[in-house]
């Protein structure tokens, strides 16, 4: 009951980090969200990859048993994919709100109803005439 | 001989180190305030992180290890405080109001001239 | 009410050292935890750190934007090379077998060169988001 | 024409419209020279077409490999009798509608008459190629470019109305043509393992009766340019077009094509025999059945005289659906016969409605009092047109007809004999008040005919559908020859 | 010596582009090398195919470790097929671009976007010649990355937004899928798609083997715009930079697919006893959704580039529906409908950028009579059109035809009639836009437009014209697609 | 010159202390690094008296030993105040006079006091030479205005007290 | 026993944070908070042996990532508005997740077990890395050498993230520069 | 002995997380997660000693760098509104 824990905990971790991005319509916090789950992603890897009583794969002629190196670089990989996606996004919510002054998906959607009316078409043309990069 | 010296020394230091560390702990709980929360925490940052690097100093012996600890120990005791400082600053400026003791109850101004007196003592 | 006397010189302090200490993780990534990426980042931070404290302008004097967009393909760009070097040699791409006179050592190098390859471009990287955010005016 | 080969020959009836095409749209800038490429087409096509007919009637079976798509998928084209007297109705009409094609458009003054000779032309092409086709997939995509060649004509005004009525056209056709049609396709190629139409059929013996009923449904429905209701209403809504293009629609070859491609299923790919003794068709009787009899009634009622003419056609049509579903050679001989006397009564009819609207704006039954008298040629046409839709002799509905009466009595099938006689009456009642009010009522203004051309193409294909009564023998004999494959 | 390392060469062609790209720092320059990067992975690809074909597998170890120590790259029939499809698209793409981004894009970021551009060429391809699970999601993660931004640099504010939840969607999609390769690393120890089959047949228990597949099917689902997880798609497609909208509609999803029978065929192939059935099914019933429900939603579009993306993941229950079948023809069915769908749609998107060009719209109702002034223009995107529904002479029939082989063979009669029936949804949809273009009184718009320069209008006619001709000779895409559907299945024991 | 021999130096030591891998290829680069990284500082800004406070080394030893203690003190009396049942606490926020007058001098000062817990550091003003000190008690208050620490810090500066 | 002890108590804070961060409504505190989850998560990975990856987490997770929020908030809102999103579809998704993922796991061997078969039948780095390229870091060996080819797609991944920024948060010359 | 100051530390930690989590301010929050970052830095350290190898204290330097940087992010964010402001002369 208790070995199995650690993945129990991992696994709900996991799902509260999915939980935010699917439930929330704050754009940050659904990229929080994102986070949460990527990291705790990380750890369902990384969990396997202990072996009790090892130490770090580092070898040392001291020491015989060590934990699985191999998801440790791949989780490295995915780390680092993640803060790139994470830095990606929030450039892009830099730029929604920029141009839409929030940041909230509900709000969003209700400035670009699926029936725009001429008004709002006339200003998205205006706006894309300058490039699109309103400051 | 040596070894078991070092150990209790070891020990005493992590012990000590632990007490200020949950004692800093409970602190940032009770206090009433973000900057009275801060005084509690520098004891378990300031004395409580010392004592332990210091007992793990004992365990290392005289190797690289014990010079890593020592830049680690100097290294947030010289970036600790600015920290502080700039939190501290930070809290005022954006509108955090410290709770002073003239709005604190008579118990603890009456308490106050005792502790002040402890604390005056060389 | 100004404290930047108290964080501007404790960053001072620190900048060298932090810079030392990342290039230490980059060199030593063989032994022990670390290397190009993690070098990368903690250099990124000692410079994010300076900026965070001096300010963008100083920072940028320091490490100028044009740099960046140089360093961030430039990188990669060394990680490619080192895999067509080898490919040159007569292996597959990334075999550093040949690199050196031996193959633990052509090893070494291959492995040494890469983790320059990204330092630079996530060094560099890191501090372009760095000066993107911090560059910008709220809206 | 003899030195070209049979293949050679196919292949132009073919190219010469799709030729045509080219040569239209190069010479739009000259309209002249551009009406003069469709009527040497015409022509041509008219001698091929007629080269091949004789062909076919010493008994040769030309064919002509196109393509192969994909395995057990050819464009190959085959001609048969049924197909060799389709074909030869088009060609025939084809040249007196552009004849009177270059009056309507002239006479009214028609915007983008080079994009609307240029699609006819193409649909000439697809009519040839679905007439000669030799199997199912490519009967499909003939019937299929016939339908989209045709919607810029429907819609040729671009007024909403006109667009309208292109949606409901181009949606009921390859609609049911994508839905049901087509499924029908592939069912029978899984069941039959083959696609080529064979006489006597490819499906005996391999599906149940209910399985070949449910068949042989999805093919009439999915073939809706026959106009079986309840897929009729595409052709109501079509006549916003310019009455030509009712021509091509109604008589040339849109509807023909559904009928010929319901026809040529029930001979070629069910056979009459199956279809017999399956009673696969027998539900058809009743659904062409009631087609007739409440396309007649609605025609009764129509005061608009297109519409009126539509939805004699949508009755009429059903004569030869009827004649498919009673599923007996003398029938099939009725129907063979009725595809060449209703092409060339209603696209009398039609003309002469045009004639009546490029000379007097008119096109209502109830503003036609005394014309008859202005425009004696012109309804003197259209007359003899309606005489043959009722089928009275001496005009060419009455053979079909006839045949096709005959295959219901001889079925014993009393609810088709009732259905004939009734639609007769029926027939008359809405087409003899026109004649009365034209003819018998005082005309309103001073004699006035329709431009020569139409005149023309009104009074050639009027006499046609008399001469089609009195010689029959070419018509008679291809239509004998169907079941003979 | 080129010969032996094509495979990797294949991605450092445009990799290397992109970094010389981004250190030109300079439009044209930029345009330039990605062009000459472009044409050299076309070249690289078609001579893999050709190997491939002469030789077979081609295996690549890179850094010349063995398969289960390093990274390997093989190539067989599938994805030399699908190297090639993105290898064409990405030169035409190259071509058309530049044109299209001098307008669209604002000169300082045109370097960026060229960079982009090689960067998600060079993932995609990284995707569909590794052999390695993770080193999937690596690649997956460029062509992402670069996707996003792409779609970001999109003239209208919507673009930020359909980058955006593109982005959020894309990540949770790849994080399933590294989910899903975790397990599939805890049960069998190696990420080596090779070795992964050859364990799971000793494999005692497979829970987590099912769970795997359940993530990696709904992470790249995500990523090919599997109905129900498509939503990011019409957004991201219509606000995308022209140029960018052909290059993804044309390779983006295709590559997705590819991962996923890749996955469905090689490595979990015939494995999963009670999964992989109940499985088939339901891939099935999804792929008629969406070839039922996202046509339909295609057919209320007023903007034409997002009726493309509807229509998009409609087609793609197609070629979804075809792996569903899991019989060779069936599968050749999928996979020439993915070449030909990714050809007629990369027309078709090139032919909207070439109207927005001239007109500044993408909106149907805006466009009436378009056709009269940019008739050229017009008639590629009608061709496309027809291929979208598959009317014959058009490539698009002929895949549509080995589906309903591959359903017949089946022995799903009803499949293939209703593969057939729901084409009429596309009817609708080309009806539109054809009615519009064609036979409406010129608007606005069309009144002010030129027809599109020739630059745009050759590779826009060269994808029309391969739609015609491969409706017609369809003999060499229906026999590398053949070849593919055979390669896959015979790893299925 | 001089100052950045000695951070060149100073950043080796730390270099090899770190390493523990003494080949000639990771020292080698070790003192490359650290000379680069010095001259670098020159125009970096950090190799100066600020930046490099290395004058500073000798007073320091006299310096933190003594503040060493205080910390060690003024632990004990918050931890004591922290596990007072009645938190017996009387929050001050007070201006005290700096007479520190280089930057790395107020700097250290303001450490120090932060450092020493039931104090921090709120604000500096340089111009009124003056901090702004929040304390935890009357007592810890009362400590910082005694002014030891000031005169300590000044003498660690280098100047007399 | 105190290595499955402290990862149990490790575990329980980031349950805490986690729950704290779902419910948070500043998106400040809710960065900060992610910060110390990060720390959690490294130091939980250092105590699951894999050093490397708790450097990594470290570094990016409580350092840059922070930065990058704060760079982000800098410049849009700093409080979420309050939600009318319906939760029911979320929480069907995170649970039905959850319950695969359970699933799926409970036939794996024990947390530690080096019955797992990534122990028993994974590539034996740990016998090659020093005889095949003398590194000692066996991370380091497979993440530059036996696998560079993933380590040169991820400093592309960072390449493509780093030039995408630059492009979408480049201005047009002259344009805000106030 | 080690094991239990390693426990001692973790229980200090939560108890601080408590306070992370109770706020009510950022910076109240911010606090917590300085004394969480030292904390876990002790953790990693005495790891270390537990399992015999703790040579890897450069991980310790990297964080308490990182838990700086973040901090001051934070704090700059405060001050100035954003993480690019010039830093105020302060007359020297
Ligand atoms: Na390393
Ligand atoms: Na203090």
């Amino acid at each position: 009951m208790i070995v199995h824990f650690s993945q129990i905990a991992t696994i709900l971790l996991m799902v509260a980090g999915l939980y935010v991005v699917i439930a929330r319509g704050n754009m940050v916090k659904k990229l929080i969200g994102l986070s949460l789950f990527q990291t705790s992603v990380y750890l369902l890897y990384i969990l396997p990859g202990k072996v009790l009583g090892g130490t770090p794969p580092i070898l040392d002629p001291a020491r015989a048993v060590y934990a699985n190196p191999l998801p440790h670089v791949l989780i490295l990989t995915a780390i680092v994919v993640g803060i790139a996606t994470l830095a990606l996004g929030l450039t892009l919510v830099v730029r929604i709100k920029e141009a839409y002054g929030t940041i909230e998906e509900d709000e969003i959607l209700a400035k670009e109803g699926p029936k725009e009316n001429l008004k709002d078409r006339v200003r998205n043309r205006s706006k894309s005439g300058r490039g699109g990069t309103a400051a | 001989m040596m070894d078991l010296a070092r150990d209790i020394l070891a020990g005493l230091f992590l012990s000590a180190g632990a007490f200020f560390l949950i004692a800093g702990a409970i602190g940032m709980n009770r206090m009433p305030d973000l900057f009275t929360r801060m005084h509690a925490a520098s004891v378990g940052d300031t004395l409580g992180v010392s004592l332990m690097l210091i007992g793990m100093v004992f365990l290392a012996g005289f190797t690289l290890v014990t010079l890593k600890l020592v830049f680690l120990l100097a290294f947030l005791l010289f970036m600790g405080p600015v920290a502080s400082h700039a939190l501290a600053a930070a809290a005022l400026q954006a509108g955090v109001k410290p709770m002073l003791a003239a709005d604190g109850t008579k118990k603890s101004a009456a308490k106050r001239r005792k502790s002040a007196a402890k604390g005056r003592k060389p | 009410m100004r404290l930047d006397v108290v964080l501007r010189v404790a960053t001072k302090f620190m900048l060298a050292p932090l810079l030392l200490f990342a290039l230490y993780v980059q060199f030593h990534g063989d032994y022990g935890p670390g290397g190009g990426f993690q070098a990368g980042v903690i250099a990124a931070a000692a410079i994010i750190l300076y900026g965070l404290i001096n300010g963008l302008g100083p920072v940028q004097r320091i490490v100028p934007v044009g740099l960046l967009e140089v360093l961030i393909p430039g990188g990669v760009l060394i990680y490619v090379a080192v895999g067509l070097a080898s490919m040159l040699l007569g292996d597959n791409f990334l075999d550093y077998n040949h690199l050196a006179h031996d193959r633990i050592h052509g090893q070494e190098w291959g492995v040494f060169l890469v983790e320059v390859g990204v330092f630079l471009t996530v060094f560099s990287t890191m501090i372009a988001i760095y000066y993107a955010f911090a560059g910008r005016r709220r809206s | 024409m003899n030195f070209l080969s049979d293949p050679t020959l196919l292949a132009l009836a073919l190219a010469l419209p799709a030729g045509a095409t080219l040569a239209i749209a190069m010479l739009g800038r000259w309209p002249n020279l551009r009406e003069a490429a469709t009527l040497l087409a015409a022509l041509l096509l008219f001698g091929v077409v007629m080269t091949l007919l004789a062909h076919v009637l010493a008994g040769a079976r030309p064919e002509l490999h196109l393509a192969s798509v994909a395995p057990g998928l050819t464009l190959a084209l085959k001609i048969d009798p049924l197909g060799m007297l389709f074909a030869a109705v088009a060609a025939t009409l084809w040249i007196v509608n552009s004849l009177y094609s270059i009056g309507y458009m002239r006479g009214n003054d028609e915007p983008r008459q080079t994009m609307f000779y240029a699609c006819f032309a193409i649909a000439i092409s697809a009519t040839m190629g679905l007439a000669f086709s030799s199997n199912l997939f490519t009967l499909f995509v003939f019937y299929e470019v016939l339908s989209l060649s045709t919607y810029p004509l429907v819609t040729h005004k671009q007024s909403p109305a006109a667009m309208r009525a292109g949606r409901v056209y181009l949606l009921t056709l390859i609609g049911a043509s994508m839905v049901l049609l087509l499924p029908a396709i592939v069912w029978t190629g899984l069941v039959a393992g083959t696609l080529d139409f064979r006489t006597g059929g490819i499906l005996a013996g391999k599906l149940g009766d209910d399985a070949l009923a449910l068949l042989f449904a999805l093919f009439v429905f999915g073939t809706a340019k026959a106009a079986v209701m309840p897929l009729h209403r595409w052709l109501p809504a079509a006549m916003v077009a310019p009455t030509p293009v009712s021509a091509l629609l109604h008589a040339v070859a849109v509807v023909k094509a559904g009928v010929f491609t319901i026809l040529k299923v029930s001979v070629s790919v069910f056979g009459i025999e199956t279809l017999q003794t399956s009673g696969a068709s027998q539900w058809l009787v009743y659904v062409a059945g009631f087609t007739i009899v409440a396309a007649s009634i609605i025609a009764l009622r129509a005061d608009d005289l297109k519409r009126r003419l539509a939805y004699s056609t949508i009755g009429q049509l059903s004569y030869i659906v009827l004649a498919a579903a009673l599923a007996s050679p003398v029938a099939v001989i009725g129907a063979g016969l009725h595809i060449a006397a209703h092409a060339v009564s209603k696209i009398t009819l039609f003309f002469a409605a045009g004639s009546v609207y490029t000379a007097e704006h008119v096109t209502r039954v109830s503003q036609m009092d005394g014309i008859g008298r202005r425009m004696p040629w012109t309804m003197g046409a259209f007359a003899i047109g309606a005489l043959s839709m009722i089928g009275l002799p001496p005009t060419a509905g009455f053979l079909g007809k006839w045949f096709i009466l005959d295959a219901a009595t001889g079925a014993t099938d009393w609810f088709a004999v009732g259905v004939i006689l009734v639609s007769t009456v029926l027939n008359a009642a809405y087409f003899l008040p026109i004649l009365t009010r034209a003819f018998l009522r005082p005309a309103n203004g001073p004699r006035q005919e329709a431009p020569l051309a139409m005149v023309i193409a009104l009074t050639v294909t009027a006499a046609g559908t008399i001469g089609l009564f009195l010689f029959p023998g070419v018509p008679f004999r291809l239509a004998s020859m169907i079941m003979g494959g | 010596m080129i010969a032996t390392h094509l495979p990797v060469l294949l991605i450092l062609a445009p990799l290397l582009g992109a970094i010389l790209a981004a250190l030109s720092r300079n439009g044209v320059a930029a345009w330039l090398i990605g062009l000459v990067a472009s044409a050299l992975t076309a070249a690289v690809a078609f001579a893999l195919l050709w190997r491939v074909q002469a030789e077979g597998v081609i295996s690549y170890r890179i850094g010349g470790w063995a398969p289960e120590l390093g990274i390997e790259y093989r190539v067989d029939a599938v994805n030399a097929f699908i190297v090639v499809l993105v290898g064409i698209v990405a030169v035409l793409t190259m071509i058309f671009a530049r044109r299209s981004v001098l307008a669209e894009i604002i000169p300082e970021r045109v370097a960026s976007f060229y960079t982009m551009m090689l960067l998600c060429i060079a993932g995609l391809l990284g995707i569909a010649v590794t052999g390695d699970a993770f080193n999937a999601f690596v690649f997956l993660e460029i062509s992402s990355l670069s996707t996003y931004t792409l779609i970001a640099l999109g003239r209208d504010r919507r673009a930020l937004v359909a980058a955006y939840q593109y982005l959020i969607v894309g990540t949770i999609g790849a994080t399933f899928y590294v989910i899903g390769v975790g397990l599939i690393y805890l049960v069998t120890g190696t990420l080596n798609l090779g070795l992964i089959v050859e364990r799971l047949a000793s494999l005692q228990s497979s829970r987590g083997l099912i769970v795997a597949e359940a993530f990696i099917v709904i992470g790249i689902g995500l990523k090919l715009a599997l109905f129900p997880l498509h939503a990011w798609l019409p957004n991201a497609y219509a606000y995308a930079p022209s140029s960018a909208a052909v290059l993804l509609a044309s390779t983006a999803t295709k590559v997705a697919i590819y991962l996923l029978a890749r996955f469905l065929f090689t490595v979990f192939g015939g494995h999963i006893d009670v999964g992989s059935i109940a499985f088939g099914s339901l891939l099935i019933g999804l792929s008629l959704a969406a070839m039922f429900l996202a046509s339909a939603a295609a057919v209320v579009q007023n903007d034409i580039k997002r009726l493309l993306a509807f229509s998009s993941v409609g087609q793609i229950g197609y070629i979804t529906l075809g792996l569903a079948l899991a019989n060779p023809t069936g599968i050749t069915g999928g996979l020439l409908h993915l070449f030909n769908h990714a050809l007629m749609k990369g027309a078709a998107f090139m032919a909207m950028g070439a109207i927005v060009l001239r007109t500044g719209t993408a909106k149907l109702d805006e466009l009436a009579g378009i056709g009269r002034v940019m008739p050229w223009t017009a008639a590629a995107l009608t061709i496309a059109g027809l291929g979208l529904i598959g009317v014959p002479g058009t490539s698009g029939f002929v895949s549509k035809y080995y589906l309903i082989l591959g359903a017949l063979e089946a022995g799903h009669g009803w499949l293939a009639i209703l593969i057939v029936a729901s084409s009429f949804i596309a009817v609708l949809y080309v009806g539109r836009i054809v009615e519009v273009v064609w036979f409406r009184e010129p608007a606005a718009a069309a009144r002010e437009a030129s027809e599109a320069p020739l630059e745009m209008l050759l590779p826009m006619w060269g994808l029309a014209g391969v739609t015609i001709w491969f409706g017609v000779h369809a003999e060499w895409p229906a026999g590398l697609a053949s070849a593919a559907a055979d390669t896959l299945l015979r790893m299925v024991p | 010159m001089l100052r950045t021999a000695s951070l060149a130096l100073f950043l080796f030591a730390f270099w090899l202390l770190l390493s523990g891998h003494y080949t000639p290829w990771l020292v080698g680069a070790g003192l490359v690094i650290s000379i680069l990284l010095a001259l670098a500082g020159r125009r970096l800004g950090v190799a100066d008296d600020e930046g490099h406070p290395i004058g500073r080394l000798l007073a320091g030893f006299v310096y933190w030993p003594w503040l060493a203690r205080e910390i060690v003190k003024s632990s004990l009396s918050v931890t004591r105040i922290i596990l007072d049942p009645k938190l017996p606490i009387s929050p001050q926020l007070f201006h005290t006079r700096v007479s520190a007058r280089t930057a790395v001098g107020v700097a250290t000062y303001a450490n120090s006091i932060t450092l020493t817990p039931g104090t921090i550091t709120v604000g500096v003003d340089r111009e009124q030479g003056t901090f702004l000190v929040h304390a935890l008690t009357k007592a810890s208050a009362e400590d910082v205005e005694a002014g030891d620490m000031d005169r300590r810090v000044r003498r660690f500066e280098g100047r007399a007290a | 026993m105190i290595e499955t002890t402290v990862t149990i108590l490790l575990l329980l804070m980031l349950g805490a944070v986690t729950i704290g961060i779902v419910r948070v409504r500043g998106l400040f505190a809710a960065v900060v908070l992610l910060g110390v989850y990060s720390f959690l998560m490294a130091t939980l990975f250092v105590v699951l042996d894999a050093v490397d990856v708790a450097m990594t987490e470290a570094a990016v997770g409580a350092g840059v990532s922070t930065v990058f929020f704060l760079g982000a908030l800098s410049l849009t809102d700093t409080v979420e508005a309050p939600g009318k999103r319906r939760q029911i579809m979320p929480l069907f998704v995170a649970v039905v997740t959850a319950g695969a993922l359970l699933w799926g796991l409970s036939d794996l061997p024990e947390f530690g077990s080096p019955d797992q078969p990534i122990h028993r039948q994974g590539a034996d780095y740990l016998v090659r890395s020093m005889p095949e390229t003398g590194i000692a870091n066996v991370v380091s060996a497979v993440l530059a050498s036996y696998r560079g080819f993933d380590t040169l797609g991820e400093t592309t991944v960072v390449f493509t993230a780093g030039m995408g920024i630059l492009a979408l948060l480049r201005r047009r010359r002259g344009e805000g520069k106030s | 002995m080690i094991a239990a100051a390693l426990l001692a530390v973790l229980v200090a930690m939560a108890l601080v997380v408590v306070r992370a989590l109770r706020g009510p301010t950022t910076f109240d929050r911010l606090l917590a997660a300085n004394s969480i970052g030292n904390g876990a830095i002790l953790v990693l350290a005495l790891f270390g000693f537990l399992t015999g190898r703790p040579e890897f204290l450069d991980l310790g330097l990297t964080y308490a760098l990182l838990n700086y940087v973040g901090i001051f992010a934070v704090l700059k964010f405060f001050r100035h509104g954003s993480l690019g402001a010039e830093a105020e002369a302060d007359g020297t």
